[in-house]
């Protein structure tokens, strides 16, 4: 195997040199980042922002899914669409912003809201999922594929003054194994009530608020793949029954996954900050346990109505 | 509340996030004391708690926003068994000290002098 | 006096009804945001995403100022400015993209480091200002002229993985009175040593720490300017005596400041975030007590060196 | 550490922020447990817990890159006086519980069991 003297182009050099620098990041974490594929669900309040920082540090490949087209009321939140793009698809008005920040990106557009029957074939594409959607039937479709398809999840929500992040699914090892981090329905059994789910347009939503969510959630896809993403090869037997690293195949320390959290943000709150230690895997999640009713062929066939699920009062738009 | 000395009473504060609070005069933070025991004498534990902030402090009487499927709370007190398992409504976090309930016992944790019980509803808004 | 029946135009109805539906915002908070003007110095990390979500939340006119021009090893998390863009001044740069996205905002470029011979003319123009550099010289300046000119400052900053931000002089009392919110000045007294003083550049920063502080800092400001600026009409003599208010003029309580507290951020740590009290101003402040010795006629005259007071070790742009 | 029996130590958490870990063998959070009297028989205070992590805990030769001025730490053990005043290095915040230690009577603070005591440098970036 030919090792380049110079893995990075002169170019990428330049333009990440300043997290290049890092430990944390490194000339290896660069190289991870290049070579690694984000999928954004939602180009909106949470997907504008978080798109664009990973532009900006190089990752490979993102790809962008929504069906919604700009409006004016998203400007004061949405900072990748402009006045003059309004009713443009939103999934090419945050490229054609992205591309101006960083052309060396490849980036994919989806004009189309996710559904169960593509979300497998989408997300086998890519390394890490980015929930940025509004609504709690796409974030347990998100959440189901990202188990069946062995992806981290990061997930995000904003309304009104409030933000919450969790890391989800990571590692992210097959259903039934213990090691393997919680799924949305392992913290979030059943979906609200109907009657209690409050969206944007309804709520509102200060923009600032859902840009830090959206940020960070940019931050914790950079953490998870400068680290390098466990795999499931990664555990061998010995760990999986014991949960110790056994002689052979000792996971690398610093490529274990954070335990689980949930961040909650509150803008106006005294600490606006909060982190809170969440449950792992749930031996009996319908998801991501060996128990599990969400298969391949249910969520492809589509005879899983997470619209039904989640009980809508109103027609409602899954993504 | 009905504390008669301060050995019968707990001092907790009890708070409200991600749109929960509108359930509770609109304030996210309560610094309450819950008596000590039960009804039976026990130790007060959190379905404790959840039966006593439907009976005190909630002011809305949209008790199922709050409580499971609304067959708790909507009842009227007296019928509100110490027995009767408390399960948190879907769509709400109830986190003890930080930390999920599942991981201090759910609603038989119990409450300590000073804990932080902190009721977190999901936001799907982005 | 004519009351508008409608105060605001049909289409800011449309772009910021989001916001306008929340009570923390309203009617009122909408038409402070519009008749308010922001400075923000330094368009660089922390400056692109403060600007572009105030912009976005309809401040009225937003002030930047920046000498420099923009570099490709920006890019990574100066997300206002685009690679065609490399070697244009970095305030035209993030003007036009500001533009884009919300052309109803007079922007006002200053195509220059700030110093303390033009920095108090430039102040009294803005309502708030926002602290978006990178050296100690230019801290010490930028909270000097605050409390001079008494205008609310909203100070972030970041390296390698960590954050930090604090909102200061607020309430903006005149220097000497207790119930004015700390300077710069009170919490650091004195520079660090410059062989302590690392640079981005030199140190690395990873785009969404730095990116996360810019947001929360125009998340800072919008609410300052929501609430209404606490002035020194507000505050009686009674009230400055006593610390109390007095029955003739009872200062709003949802226009009281909040308490001096400083954010940190550290993206590698668990929690994230901490929030930490400060103090309040301090009786021997050289900027903002009785005894000040920072003056007008000292800043306007140039006779405060801030490079040399921080002792640089290197040649330092004060921007 | 030469803690005799759990009654001669304090157990706290000391941690370090913003780039001060790096004087710290890199690590932000330390727990220990320094002695409860100082050499003068007094209650330790911050004073000493500065003193005892120059002495101990840091690994760092630049002590003036910690403490003010390089006057206190920079000379040999036996030197520091109690009695020596420590201030804090300019760029250096000290914070006891989440307040600045100028709210809490600064180097003259008497450790409690359990503090947290957080140092912070300021930065600059941007
Ligand atoms: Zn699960
Ligand atoms: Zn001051």
């Amino acid at each position: 195997k030919v090792v380049k003297l110079w893995p990075l182009d002169k170019h990428e050099y330049r333009r990440y040199g300043r997290q290049l620098i890092m430990p944390e990041i490194g000339l290896t974490g660069q190289l991870r980042l290049k070579s690694s594929s984000v999928l954004v669900v939602g180009a909106g309040g949470l997907g504008c922002p978080a798109a664009a920082y990973l532009a900006g540090a190089g990752v490979g490949m993102i790809g962008l899914i929504d069906g919604d087209t700009v409006e004016e009321s998203n400007l004061h939140r949405q900072i990748l669409h402009s006045t003059e793009r309004v009713a443009m698809p939103k999934v090419d008005s945050a490229i054609a912003s992205l591309r101006s920040l960083n052309p060396t990106v490849k980036y994919i557009p989806y004009h189309t809201r996710l559904t169960a029957e593509i979300a497998l074939d989408i997300f086998e594409k890519y390394d890490v999922i980015l929930d940025c959607t509004d609504t709690p039937a796409s974030r347990y479709l998100i959440s189901d594929a990202c188990v069946l398809s062995q992806k981290p999840l990061v997930s995000a929500s904003a309304l009104r003054t409030d933000g919450q992040l969790m890391v989800l699914n990571n590692p992210p090892l097959p259903p039934g194994h213990a090691q393997g981090g919680p799924c949305y329905r392992c913290v979030f059994p059943k979906p609200p009530p109907a009657a209690s789910v409050v969206s944007c347009g309804d709520g509102g939503i200060l923009g600032p608020v859902v840009g830090t969510m959206g940020v960070l959630q940019a931050l914790e896809t950079i953490k998870i793949i400068a680290k390098g993403i466990q795999r499931y090869s990664d555990f061998d037997s010995t760990y999986l029954q014991k949960g110790l690293p056994s002689g052979n195949s000792v996971p690398d320390p610093h490529r274990l996954s954070e335990p689980p959290s949930l961040l909650l943000f509150s803008a106006f709150s005294n600490p606006p900050f909060r982190s809170i230690r969440l449950r792992t895997r749930k031996a009996k999640c319908s998801a991501c346990s060996a128990q599990t009713t969400v298969t391949r062929e249910a969520l492809k066939s589509g005879s899983l109505d997470y619209v039904q699920f989640c009980g809508a009062v109103s027609p409602v738009d899954a993504l | 509340m009905s504390a008669a000395s301060t050995e019968d009473v707990v001092p907790i504060t009890v708070e409200f996030s991600g749109g929960l609070e509108m359930l509770f005069s609109n304030e996210r933070k309560h610094k309450l004391s819950i008596a000590a025991k039960d009804e039976s004498g026990l130790n007060s534990n959190v379905a404790f708690l959840v039966r006593y902030l439907c009976d005190n402090l909630m002011k809305d009487p949209r008790k199922d926003l709050f409580v499971l499927d609304g067959t708790v709370c909507v009842v009227p007190e007296h019928v509100l068994s110490p027995a009767l398992t408390i399960q948190r409504r879907p769509g709400i976090l109830v986190l003890i000290n930080d930390a999920d309930w599942e991981l201090e016992g759910e609603d038989k944790y119990e409450i300590q002098k000073g804990d932080n019980i902190l009721f977190v509803s999901t936001l799907h808004g982005g």
